[in-house]
C-alpha cells in the first residue's frame, strides 16, 4: 500500500529531514511512526499525501509513483488518504460543520447527507453538541478531535495521523486509538505518528523508529509485551532538585 | 457534481465573500464602476452629437452673398438662375433687411452700430438647399465654383466646411473617451485583481485545506472566478445607472438647452446597456484570471511571504 | 501571587467552562492544573492575563484585581507574565529571532541585547541554531520550544504555559520541566497545565484537577510519592479486540 | 522605549508593510494622488485664471462709441472733454477706420462685407482708461452716465460688466474643482482605511500576540498610522509631480498658446506644492486613524469574522 524506496527529504534551507529511509506497509496494517522530536515524522508522513516531493527515492502509495504523478491527478489520490494534521489546520471562519464536510462538499454531496455525515464523524469523537460552534471557540482537544472527524468523514483507504493524542488527556486518547483500530479493522490502512510509548506500548503493533531523518528501528510489538523501546533512564529516577544547566541541544 | 452545481456553489461563495469583505470589494466595483461611466458617457456624447451632425447635414446649406445694395428683382433673377442648377433641390432669398434682422439678433451688443448707418449695410443672399445633402457631386461643386466667381457675388460659404471640422472634433472626442475609457478599464481590471488576490491570501488556509482533501484547480479557482465577475457586474450596472441618472438629470433640468440636446437627446440603446453591463463582468472575470495564476496559489499555500 | 475566589467563566454560546474556582497560589510555587479535554484549563490561564475576564468572581495577580484594572495598565501586567500558548501563536511570516523577541522590542531594548536575550532563550530550548528560520520550516515540537523560549525571555514573575509538551518526546518533554522547574528556582511562580500523568507523577509538586469546570483537587504530591490521581482502570488491560462502539461524549 | 525611538521603529514597519503589500497600496495611493490631482488642478487654473483677471482689470477701459461719419476734430474735442471728468487717468481715440480694421481682425469671415461698403460703417470711438481700474468713483459712474445721455454718444461700454461675469465663472469653477477634490479626498481617505484595516486585518495574529505581549496601544497603531500617512504623504508627491509635469507639457507644447497663457502661467509655489503634500499625508493619517478606532482592533483580537 504504502512503499518507500530510498527516500530522502532535504529542505532548502539544508535542513535534512529524512535520510534513504526504506519500508513497506502493506494495505490494513497499523503502523507507529515514532522518534524524537525533529526526527522526520511529519516530513515523512507529508511525502505520502505529496504534500511535498521527496529530494530522492521513489514513494510508491497504492502502487502509483506520488512523486512522478500528473499534477491533476493529485486531488483523486489524496481523496482517498484521511489526514489529521500536527497543527490541526481548521479554518477559524468556518463552524465545526463545515470544517468536516470539505470533501463531502468537493464531492458534491447534498446539504442532507453532509449533515449526517459530520454528525456520524463527530459522535464517533464525542463533539456531536458543537456542530455550529466556531474552532476558537473549542478547547485545544476538542480542535484535535474536529480534526480527526474531518479525516475520517469518509472511510478513508489510508489514515495519516500526525501526533492526533497531543492535546487529549489520557482517557479520550485512548478513545480516539480505539476509533483508529476500529477504523483498521474495516480495511483502512493506518500510520500514525506519536511521542506517546505507552499508547504504543499497550496497543501493540508494528513500529517505525525514526531517528535524525534515519529509519533505525522497524519493529512488530504484540500486544502488551513489554516494548523495547530504549526508555529513559532518568525518567524513573526521583525527581530531586532540579539540574540548573540548560537542556541539551536537541532535535536536528 | 454537475457543473451547473458547482456554478451555483462558487457564486454563493463569492456572494459570501463579497459581502463580508464588502470594504474592499468596493474600492474594486468604484474603479470599474467610472471606468464604465466615462467610456459610457463619452460614448453617448459623441453619439449624440454625431446624431446632431447628421440632422444637421440634413438641414445644410449653401449660402451665396451678393454685392451690397443690389436691387431686389436683380436678387430673384439671380435666385432662379441658382436654382436651375445641377443638383440643387431650392434657393430661398434673404434680403438685406432680413440679414440685418438677423445679425443684430446674433450680435445684440453692435445691434446699435448696425442700426445707426444710413444704408442696410449687410448683403442680400442665396440660401442653396443641395439635393443630398452629404455629398456635393462634382457638377454642383463646379456650378458653385463659377458663382464664386462672378462679380455680383461677394463670397460663397458652405456649411459643410465647419460641419466636417465638427465632425473631427466629434471623432477626437470619441477617441479620448475610448483611451480614457480603456485606460481606466485597465485600471479597473488590475484593482479587482488585486481585491481577488487578497482574498486568496485571505483564504489561503482554506485554499490549502481544499488542496489537501482533495479539491481540483477548478474547484478552488472557481468562487475566485465568480468574485471577480460579479465585482465587474455590479460595476457595470452601477456604471449604467449613473449614466441614466445623470441623463435624466439633465433632461430635468433644463429640457430644451442646447446643452441637453446636444448631448442627451437619446440614452444608450438596450443593447448598448447591455454590453457595457457585460463589459464589466467581462473585465471582473479577466482581473480574476490573471490574479490567480498557477504560481500564485501554490505560493499563497505554502509561504509566509506573499500578501 | 495568584488568587481566584469564586470564578465562575460562561461563553456567550452558552458554555460553562469555570465554576466558581477558588484557589491561592504563592508567590514561588509550581502547580501543576490538570483535567479533562474542555475541563476549563485554557479558559483559567486566560484570565490570569486578563485574555478574557470572569463572569462572576473577582481574580487578584500581585494584589491586583485584574478584571477591574483601568485598560492602559493592562499591559503593564502582562509584561510580568510569560505565556505558552496550548496552540502556540507564532507570526508565520516572522523568523524564530523575530518571534521569541516581541517583548524585549516593546520595551526598547537594542538590537544587540535583542540578539544576546533571543540566544540565550533558544539555547534553553535547543533551538539556538535555527534563529533565522520561519515557523513553518520547524517541527511541531520545535514550534513548541519556539513559544517556551519566547515565554523565558525576560525572566518573568509568573509563568504560565498550556501543555507546552505535547509535541514532544518524553526525552525532551523532562528537559522542559527541568528549565522550567529552574526557572521556578530562580523566583517565578509557573502555573502548568498539562495531560501528562506520568510528569505531574515524577515532579509532585502541587496539582489542581478540573473537571467540568470545576476544581474538584487541590493536593499536594510529594516527588515520587505515588500519585492519588484515579488511574483509568482499562489502561492497564490488554488491549484486546478493539471495541466497535462510539467514544463516549466527553468534554462539557 | 522613547518617543523618536518608537517613531523610527513605526516608519521602519510601515515601510516594510507598504513594500510587501504594494499591490494593494497602490490602489489607495493612487485614489489620493487623483483626488489631490484634480483639486490641485483647479485650484491651479482656476488661480492662474484669476491672475489673469487680475492683469486685465489693469488694462480695462471704458469705451464711448460716438456716432459713424463723426469728423476727426469733432472726434479729439470730445475727447479732450473726457478727459477732464473725475477719475479718469486717460482718454485714447480710436478713429472710423481703426475700428473697421479692428472689427475685420476679429471677424476675418465678415472681412468682405464691411470692404465693400462705400462709408466707413464703423463708428469712432473714446477709450477711457479709470484712474483705479478696480473701482469706479460714484462721481465717474454719474460722469459716464451723462454721457450715456449725450446725442453725438452710440452708446458706453464698460469692461468692467463682462469681467464682473468672468469673475463669477473663475469662482465657479474653483467652487466646482474645491467640491470635486474634497469629494475625491473623502474617497480617498477612505481607501486608505480600507487598505489599513486590512493590513491590520492580516496582521490580526501580530496584533494579538502584541497585546498579550503587553504592548501598549500606542505602539500597536503606531506602525498603521505611519503606513497611513507615508501612502497620504506618496499621494501627495505623485499628484504634486503630476501637475508639474501637466504644466511642463503645456508649455512645451505650445508655449505662447492663449491656454497656456491662462491655466499655466504660474505653477504652484513651493509652500502651495508642500500645503498639496501635507494634505495628503494628512488625509492618509485620517483615514488610519478612522480605521482603527478600538472596536476594530479588538474585534480582529479574537473573533474570526470581520474580514
Ligand atoms: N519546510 C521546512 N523547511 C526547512 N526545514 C524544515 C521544514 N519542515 C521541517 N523542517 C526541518 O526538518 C526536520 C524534521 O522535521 P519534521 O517536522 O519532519 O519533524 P517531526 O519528526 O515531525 O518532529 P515533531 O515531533 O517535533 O513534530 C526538523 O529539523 C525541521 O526543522
Ligand atoms: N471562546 C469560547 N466560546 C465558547 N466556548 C468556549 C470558548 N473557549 C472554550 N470554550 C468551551 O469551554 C470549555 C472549556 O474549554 P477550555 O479551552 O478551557 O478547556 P481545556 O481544559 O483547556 O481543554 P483542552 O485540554 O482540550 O485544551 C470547552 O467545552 C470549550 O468548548
Ligand atoms: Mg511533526
Ligand atoms: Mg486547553
Amino acid at each position: 500500500m504504502i512503499q518507500f524506496f530510498q527516500v530522502s527529504k532535504r529542505y532548502p534551507g539544508g535542513q535534512t529531514a529524512l535520510d534513504r529511509v526504506s519500508f513497506d506497509i502493506a494495505r490494513g496494517q497499523f503502523v507507529f511512526l515514532t522518534g524524537a522530536s525533529g526526527a522526520g515524522k511529519t516530513s515523512l508522513l507529508r511525502l505520502i499525501f505529496r504534500e511535498d516531493v521527496p529530494s530522492e527515492g521513489q514513494i510508491l502509495v497504492n502502487g502509483r509513483n506520488v512523486s512522478s504523478i500528473p499534477p491533476q491527478k493529485i486531488p483523486y489520490l489524496r481523496r482517498t488518504i484521511g489526514v489529521v494534521f500536527q497543527d490541526f489546520r481548521l479554518i477559524s471562519r468556518k463552524t465545526v460543520f463545515e470544517n468536516v464536510t470539505y470533501l463531502p462538499r468537493i464531492l458534491g454531496t447534498d446539504l442532507t447527507s453532509q449533515k449526517k455525515l459530520a454528525y456520524q464523524a463527530l459522535r464517533r469523537v464525542g463533539l456531536a453538541h458543537r456542530l455550529n460552534a466556531f474552532p476558537l471557540e473549542l478547547s485545544g482537544g476538542e480542535q484535535q478531535r474536529v480534526a480527526i472527524a474531518r479525516a475520517l468523514i469518509h472511510e478513508p483507504e489510508i489514515l495519516i495521523a500526525d501526533e492526533p493524542t497531543g492535546n487529549l488527556d489520557p482517557e479520550l486518547s485512548w478513545d480516539i486509538l480505539r476509533l483508529f483500530l476500529e477504523v483498521n479493522l474495516r480495511g483502512t490502512t493506518v500510520l500514525l505518528a506519536t511521542h506517546d510509548r505507552e499508547m504504543i506500548q499497550r496497543v501493540g503493533r508494528r513500529v517505525l523508529t525514526l531517528d535524525a531523518g534515519r529509519l533505525i528501528l522497524d519493529q512488530e510489538l504484540q500486544g502488551i509485551d513489554p516494548p523495547r523501546l530504549e526508555a529513559p533512564a532518568e525518567a524513573l529516577e526521583p525527581p530531586g532538585p532540579p539540574v540548573l544547566e540548560a537542556a541539551p541541544e536537541a532535535g536536528a | 457534481m454537475s457543473f451547473l452545481q458547482a456554478l451555483r456553489a462558487f457564486f454563493r461563495e463569492a456572494a459570501i465573500n463579497l459581502a463580508r469583505g464588502w470594504k474592499v470589494s468596493l474600492v474594486a466595483v468604484l474603479t470599474i464602476t467610472l471606468s464604465l461611466f466615462v467610456g459610457g458617457a463619452f460614448l453617448l456624447v459623441s453619439g449624440n452629437l454625431l446624431a446632431s451632425v447628421e440632422r444637421w447635414r440634413g438641414e445644410m446649406r449653401v449660402v451665396v452673398y451678393l454685392q451690397p445694395g443690389m436691387a431686389e428683382d436683380r436678387v430673384e433673377a439671380l435666385a432662379g438662375e441658382l436654382r436651375r442648377g445641377p443638383g440643387i433641390a431650392g434657393v430661398e432669398t434673404v434680403s438685406a433687411v432680413a440679414a440685418r434682422e438677423r445679425f443684430q439678433e446674433a450680435f445684440p451688443s453692435l445691434s446699435d452700430l448696425v442700426e445707426g448707418m444710413g444704408d442696410e449695410p449687410l448683403p442680400p443672399s442665396l440660401e442653396v438647399t443641395p439635393a443630398d445633402p452629404a455629398h456635393r457631386p462634382p457638377e454642383l461643386r463646379a456650378f458653385l465654383d463659377s458663382w464664386r466667381r462672378r462679380p455680383e457675388v461677394s463670397m460663397v460659404d458652405d456649411d459643410r466646411e465647419w460641419l466636417g471640422q465638427l465632425e473631427n472634433v466629434v471623432a477626437l472626442l470619441r477617441a479620448v473617451g475610448l483611451a480614457l475609457g480603456v485606460g481606466l478599464l485597465v485600471a479597473a481590471i488590475f484593482t479587482i485583481g488585486s481585491v481577488i488576490r487578497l482574498t486568496a491570501y485571505l483564504h489561503s488556509d482554506e485554499i490549502s485545506i481544499l488542496r489537501l482533501v482533495g479539491a481540483t484547480e477548478f474547484y478552488i479557482r472557481g468562487p475566485f472566478y465568480a468574485e471577480g465577475f460579479l465585482q465587474g457586474l455590479l460595476g457595470g450596472f452601477l456604471a449604467t445607472g449613473f449614466l441614466w441618472a445623470g441623463s435624466a438629470l439633465l433632461h430635468a433640468q433644463n429640457p430644451d438647452a442646447l446643452l441637453t440636446r446636444l448631448l442627451a437627446a437619446r440614452f444608450l440603446t438596450p443593447a448598448e446597456a447591455a454590453a457595457l453591463v457585460g463589459l464589466g463582468a467581462g473585465a471582473g472575470l479577466v482581473g480574476a484570471i490573471a490574479s490567480l495564476r498557477r504560481e500564485r496559489l501554490t505560493v499563497a499555500e505554502n509561504e509566509p511571504a506573499a500578501e
